[in-house]
């Protein structure tokens, strides 16, 4: 058996969500995805099933891993108490690991998760903030939604949720240093840290330096979609 | 149909929730949701005014809780081992500094990540053994596995809704008598841990269980279990929303070819309740097909019946559809000296 | 997809929905494809187990396994069965018919998918190619490979199969020029015949001469309803 | 045998009359104990039986007649076993006691129940039925939807309850595959128009000439099979259900409606005796035999037996045989028993 195989089958997350998969399709029936990506959770299964190395570092390679949207309709329902999204869970983190997320479109995202939820939530102690919903990048939230973000602090003491309120419990505040620093030793200690550092580390390495991986970032931040960044090899194919 | 949306397998789906009346169910520790605080603020905002207001409940949180992280965890930048370790830290928190004993959380993902780390630490003594030892080396705290009725759970604010229904229904100023209404449910409240479920996965009811004391008649539709598409990863981005929007379609244009006439969705995710919404105007500008169907949480709506201001209160003018038509069915007054637009920008 | 219709700019749009309709099902196409093809054509008995696409020569090109193909035809999906390669990229080798466990003739299936598209009016590079090839033949009574080269390829193609033409000229394989049936006039006067013929009705049932004799009595010999004598009668 | 010794038979379905008539043609005092008013068990409500489509009630009537002597109490339950081997004694529900040298368990199975499987709506949905009510409607020879209309697409979701972790029922009920491809041409003789799809995982036809069933069902009554298990229903407002499943053969979901959805329930194990009897159960629920392959109709107690579905799922045909085999095992243990010998019973190594 194939080293990466033996990791996946070390993966905690794998032996919950791993059972014998019996290819019935319940699961791709209800699956969000399985309805507008070329994709299927059972196909997924069926390939952790095979255990064959080359078709595993495939499907790590591949975009697929990143299409679900982890609501777990496929979990209640498996009548063979499987969980494809919490198997997806467990080849997400493989794909990290080994800098093969940075071979697909969707794995390169990854980079935007690390640099949003992730760094949120060791600056702030929140995966999210109130500024990170644009209305760019959240345009159909609406025309009131460009009013309040223009006027958020008073809109929001209007709606009588405050925020960055310190020493305070209540929406949207600033958490206590000390507590920062428990949460931060909470990442370190448990690996979060490690594994936001190989998102960095393979897109350097996809992208081939840091300077590059910037651009990708820029281009999202400016455009609101990666896909503007031309890869070097397709810009080659372009030539 | 012969029983509408009632479950047949309801005493299989049951959890005791207490209600204000009884004893643990007027302290409760709570959890903030970081989706809602940055994306429907006046959610939590309303939701705060009626369990304090409302319902008398001493609610307790810390400066010092974060983000139960889950966001980072389905979105792959953390560990189920940094799960583990932020729940215990939070868990720890409230009971040692706050002296709570049962809590809640705003969001569906905090409740399921919460209710997967207790039941991992329940199956698993091994893990619960790291997270103790973690927890104590990296911030010196003691676990503690939270309890709701003696049980080792948590729950989600709605069904604290759900389990003081009949008193915020006795309070309510209006009814939703001859209003046709659908639930729906979050993923992560329903579909993770089915067992832990007012209801069950399949007929829910704790939306259904509110809707009902309020007085609205239920519909029922082919893609009502369908997820909204908020979809972490493909929410967060978007290139990716097309895969949001279209599942907004799909249960859209379901809902409307069966009953046309439904008059809200009611939600319990924050999700669900912002995308729900939003991705109807999408839909309106890209396809030019229009449902205007209201989308709101469970507070809001109590909020609503409760006699809140529906603007200022409910926070209802930073949706997408508008909420007017609803209010005017409902019998709900507001400033129609105001336009819609002048409503909506206070300042 | 990006659009900037109204005042905000969306860089995504609406994904085509991959969902199925079963309720397009039908069994419309399987009764023409029996009425073309007869007997040897019928897929009813098809289980889907696949020994056709496990044994198919040229399955690695399709886009359709022949497993699929027959599966479309079923479902009465027209659309999926005429836009395939798989049609055009059986070599008819039989592998499939050969091997089919419940005596299904997907190589039959096939042709007769390809009659009612041909009927139909489809035109692609494999049509042009028999077209040509059948023009040809009828001309000389025998194919003369550079005409066919330059009737299906044009000039470039002429050209482009030069080098290979040569080769197989030096060595006696093609001849450089059109050789002659022994009686052309026969020949095309046998051509003229066959056109004025009227067109052959429904194709005769096959017979299958490997079916078993011995005839397959029903387990019980209890009362002989009418559809334990429509399962016995499955085989004989 | 100098005295003539008495078997008590408890369970009237095909397992237990075969199991009798059998026994009383060896010779036996038989008693049979029947919980119904009526011997025959599932039998009396079933139409016809596959593969050869013979009416359930000709293998009742044939059963009951080569009952012979056999004393058949009906309406009666047993409410304690008592003593060892051959040295029984029951006690029934009317108080009776019954001496017993041996004893066979032929009490059958339950169906499972399918309101557990929620996402598919049966209790809630009005054309959401099971196997057991599309055959009384065969019966009746009147499908129709719960609007009184002839349903044209009709399918039949094959697993129901059987090979489910979710429902607790991890085993193959065995005898669905083959009853839904007789229903389907029943179905579709009684409703030529109608068109009939199976949702299934696996094909499970095992029985003899029961492939034969299955291919005559796709080549004469053009059967639709589609492999991919049900995962949900859900209703029109005009009654008819929408279906959702995988369609793996093409590894895409679809959605299909249809005027009637038919639940293949599964077997459930009925084993009411399990404490008056003290008898071990196996992991499925049903009763444990003293060996897999070589003692399936004993039980874990001496003298007292097993038959039919009362260890597993079984077709009508496997029951009847089983019965009999079983009929043939207690005699064996008796004319053992009455020569004084110690009674070789086959024990697990």
């Amino acid at each position: 058996m194939g080293k990466l195989i033996e990791e996946l089958k070390q993966d905690i997350q794998y032996q919950h969500g791993m059972n014998a998969c019996l290819n019935c399709g319940i699961c791709t029936a209800v699956c969000p995805a399985a309805e507008v990506y070329d994709y299927s959770p059972r196909e997924v299964m069926n390939i952790c099933h095979q255990e064959d190395e080359e078709a595993l570092i495939e499907l790590l390679k591949s975009d697929k891993i990143w299409y679900c949207g982890q609501c777990f309709s496929c979990t209640p329902r498996c009548p063979r108490g499987n969980s494809a999204a919490r198997v997806i869970l467990a080849l997400r983190r493989l794909s990290i690991r080994y800098g093969y997320f940075a071979e697909s479109e969707k794995g390169r995202q990854q980079l935007f998760a690390k640099r949003v939820f992730g760094e949120n939530l060791l600056k702030r102690g929140l995966t999210l903030l109130a500024t990170n919903i644009t209305p760019q990048n959240f345009p159909e939230l609406g025309e009131f939604w460009e009013y309040y973000f223009e006027h958020m602090k008073e809109m929001r003491e209007w709606w009588g949720v405050p925020m960055d309120l310190e020493n305070s419990p209540g929406s949207h505040r600033i958490i206590p240093e000390k507590d920062m620093e428990e949460l931060r030793a909470i990442y370190k200690a448990t690996g979060a840290l490690e594994l936001m550092e190989a998102i960095e580390k393979g897109m350097e390495k996809k992208l081939g330096s840091k300077e590059e991986v910037e651009k990708y970032w820029q281009t999202w931040l400016e455009t609101g979609d990666s896909r503007n960044y031309q890869l070097k090899k397709e810009k080659e194919e372009d030539k | 149909m012969k029983v509408a949306r009632q479950n047949i397998h309801w005493e299989n789906h049951q959890k005791h929730i207490p209600t204000v009346e009884e004893e643990g169910g007027r302290v409760w520790g709570c959890f903030r949701s970081c989706f809602l605080q940055s994306a429907a603020p006046y959610t939590e905002g309303i939701a705060y005014k009626i369990l304090k207001n409302d319902l008398g409940i001493d609610l307790r949180e810390a400066p010092g809780h974060t983000s139960c992280g889950a966001i980072g965890y389905h979105g792959d930048v953390t560990k189920l081992e940094t799960q583990m370790v932020i729940a215990a830290r939070n868990f720890s928190v409230a009971h040692y500094e706050l002296g709570v004993d049962n809590l809640f959380s705003f969001c569906v993902t905090s409740f399921a990540n919460y209710t997967e780390m207790i039941q991992l630490w329940q199956e698993d003594p091994q893990l619960r053994e790291y997270t103790a030892k973690t927890l104590k080396e990296t911030t010196g705290r003691d676990f503690w596995i939270p309890q709701v009725c003696g049980y080792p759970s948590v729950v989600h604010a709605s069904d604290i809704f759900y389990a003081n229904r009949h008193i915020l229904a006795a309070k309510a100023k209006y009814s939703l008598k001859g209003i046709k209404a659908v639930d729906h449910i979050g993923c992560h409240y329903a579909k993770i841990f089915p067992g832990e479920v007012v209801g069950g996965c399949e007929f829910p009811r704790v939306l259904v269980g509110l809707l009902e004391a309020f007085g609205a008649e239920i519909v029922d539709y082919p893609e009502r279990r369908h997820c909204c598409g908020m979809g972490f990863r493909n929410c967060a981005f978007p290139e990716n929303r097309d895969y949001t929007a279209s599942s907004v379609y799909k249960k859209l244009s379901s809902l409307k070819e069966t009953h046309p006439d439904c008059d809200l969705i009611l939600t319990n995710c924050p999700g669900c309740t912002v995308f729900l919404d939003a991705e109807q105007g999408t839909i309106k500008e890209v396809l030019g097909v229009e449902f205007n169907i209201p989308v709101m949480d469970y507070a809001q709506l109590t909020g609503l019946l409760l006699g809140y201001d529906p603007f200022k209160d409910c926070g209802f003018n930073a949706k997408v559809v508008p909420i007017e038509p609803l209010l005017d069915k409902i019998g709900i007054p507001y400033d129609k000296s105001k336009t819609p637009e002048e409503r909506r920008r206070p300042f | 997809m990006v659009t900037t219709k109204g005042k905000r700019k969306f860089v995504f749009g609406l994904k085509q929905d991959r969902l199925a309709d079963g309720d397009k099902m039908n069994s419309q196409l399987v009764k023409q494809v029996v009425a073309e093809g007869g007997k040897g054509a019928a897929i009813a008995a098809c289980m889907q187990c696949g020994t056709c696409s496990g044994g198919c020569t040229n399955v690695d090109s399709m886009d359709l396994t022949p497993r699929s193909l027959v599966l479309m035809v079923q479902r009465g999906d027209w659309e999926k069965v005429i836009k395939s390669n798989t049609l055009w990229l059986c070599s008819s080798c039989y592998i499939c018919t050969t091997r089919c466990p419940r005596g299904v003739r997907p190589s039959d299936v096939m042709e007769a998918v390809k009659a009612i598209a041909i009927r139909q009016g489809i035109e692609n590079d494999a049509t042009r190619f028999h077209k040509v090839f059948v023009e040809v033949v009828q001309k000389r009574g025998i194919l003369f490979e550079p005409e066919l080269i330059h009737k299906y390829a044009g000039l470039e193609g002429v050209l482009k199969q030069a080098p290979l033409g040569i080769q197989l000229a030096l060595r006696g394989k093609i001849s450089p020029f059109p050789e002659t049936v022994k009686n052309p006039l026969k020949f095309s006067q046998a051509i003229e015949k066959a056109k004025s013929c009227p067109q052959p009705q429904q194709p005769q049932p096959q017979s299958q001469p490997d079916t078993p004799t011995i005839p397959v009595v029903a387990s019980t010999p209890a009362q002989k309803n009418s559809t334990s004598q429509l399962v016995s009668s499955s085989r004989n | 045998m100098e005295k003539k010794q008495q078997v008590v038979v408890i369970g009237g379905g095909p397992a237990g009359l075969a199991a009798a008539g059998q026994l009383q043609s060896f010779g036996l005092d038989v008693v049979l104990i029947e919980k119904q008013a009526q011997v025959g068990g599932h039998l009396n409500k079933w139409y016809k039986v596959f593969p050869d489509f013979t009416p359930a009630e000709e293998i009742v009537a044939h059963l009951k007649s080569q009952l012979g002597n056999t004393r058949v109490l009906t309406n009666t339950t047993v409410t304690a076993i008592s003593g060892e081997a051959p040295d029984f004694s029951i006690t029934t529900s009317s108080g009776e006691q019954i001496p017993a040298a041996a004893i066979l368990i032929a009490t059958g199975y339950k169906h499972f129940d399918a309101r557990l499987k929620e996402e598919y709506g049966y209790g809630i949905y009005d054309n959401c039925i099971t196997s057991v009510e599309l055959d009384a409607m065969l019966k009746e020879n009147k499908i129709r939807t719960l609007q009184g209309k002839i349903p044209k697409k009709i399918a039949l979701a094959h697993c129901v309850g059987s090979r489910d972790e979710k429902v607790n029922n991890n085993y193959c009920s065995r005898v669905c595959c083959t009853n839904a491809v007789k229903l389907a041409i029943e179905i579709k003789e009684q409703l030529p128009e109608s068109e009939i799809y199976c949702l299934y995982m696996d094909i499970r036809v095992f029985g003899r000439t029961y492939e034969e069933l299955y291919r005559t069902s796709q080549e004469e009554f053009g059967i639709q099979f589609i492999r991919g298990r049900l995962s949900e229903a859900s209703e029109k407002p005009d009654g008819s259900l929408v279906l959702r499943f995988e369609d793996t053969l093409t590894a895409r979901p679809m959605r299909l409606s249809v005027d009637l959805l038919i639940l293949m329930v599964g077997m459930e194990a009925n084993t009411e005796l399990a404490e008056i009897a003290r008898l071990p159960l196996g992991c499925d629920r049903f009763y444990a035999t003293l060996h897999g392959q070589y003692a399936n109709n004993h039980s874990h107690r001496e003298g007292i037996f097993l038959a039919g579905t009362a260890t597993g799922p079984k077709a009508i045909m496997e029951s009847i045989t089983d019965g009999r085999s079983a009929a043939a095992a207690i005699l064996s243990f008796l004319m053992q028993k009455a020569k004084g010998m110690e009674v070789k019973v086959p024990t697990l190594v």
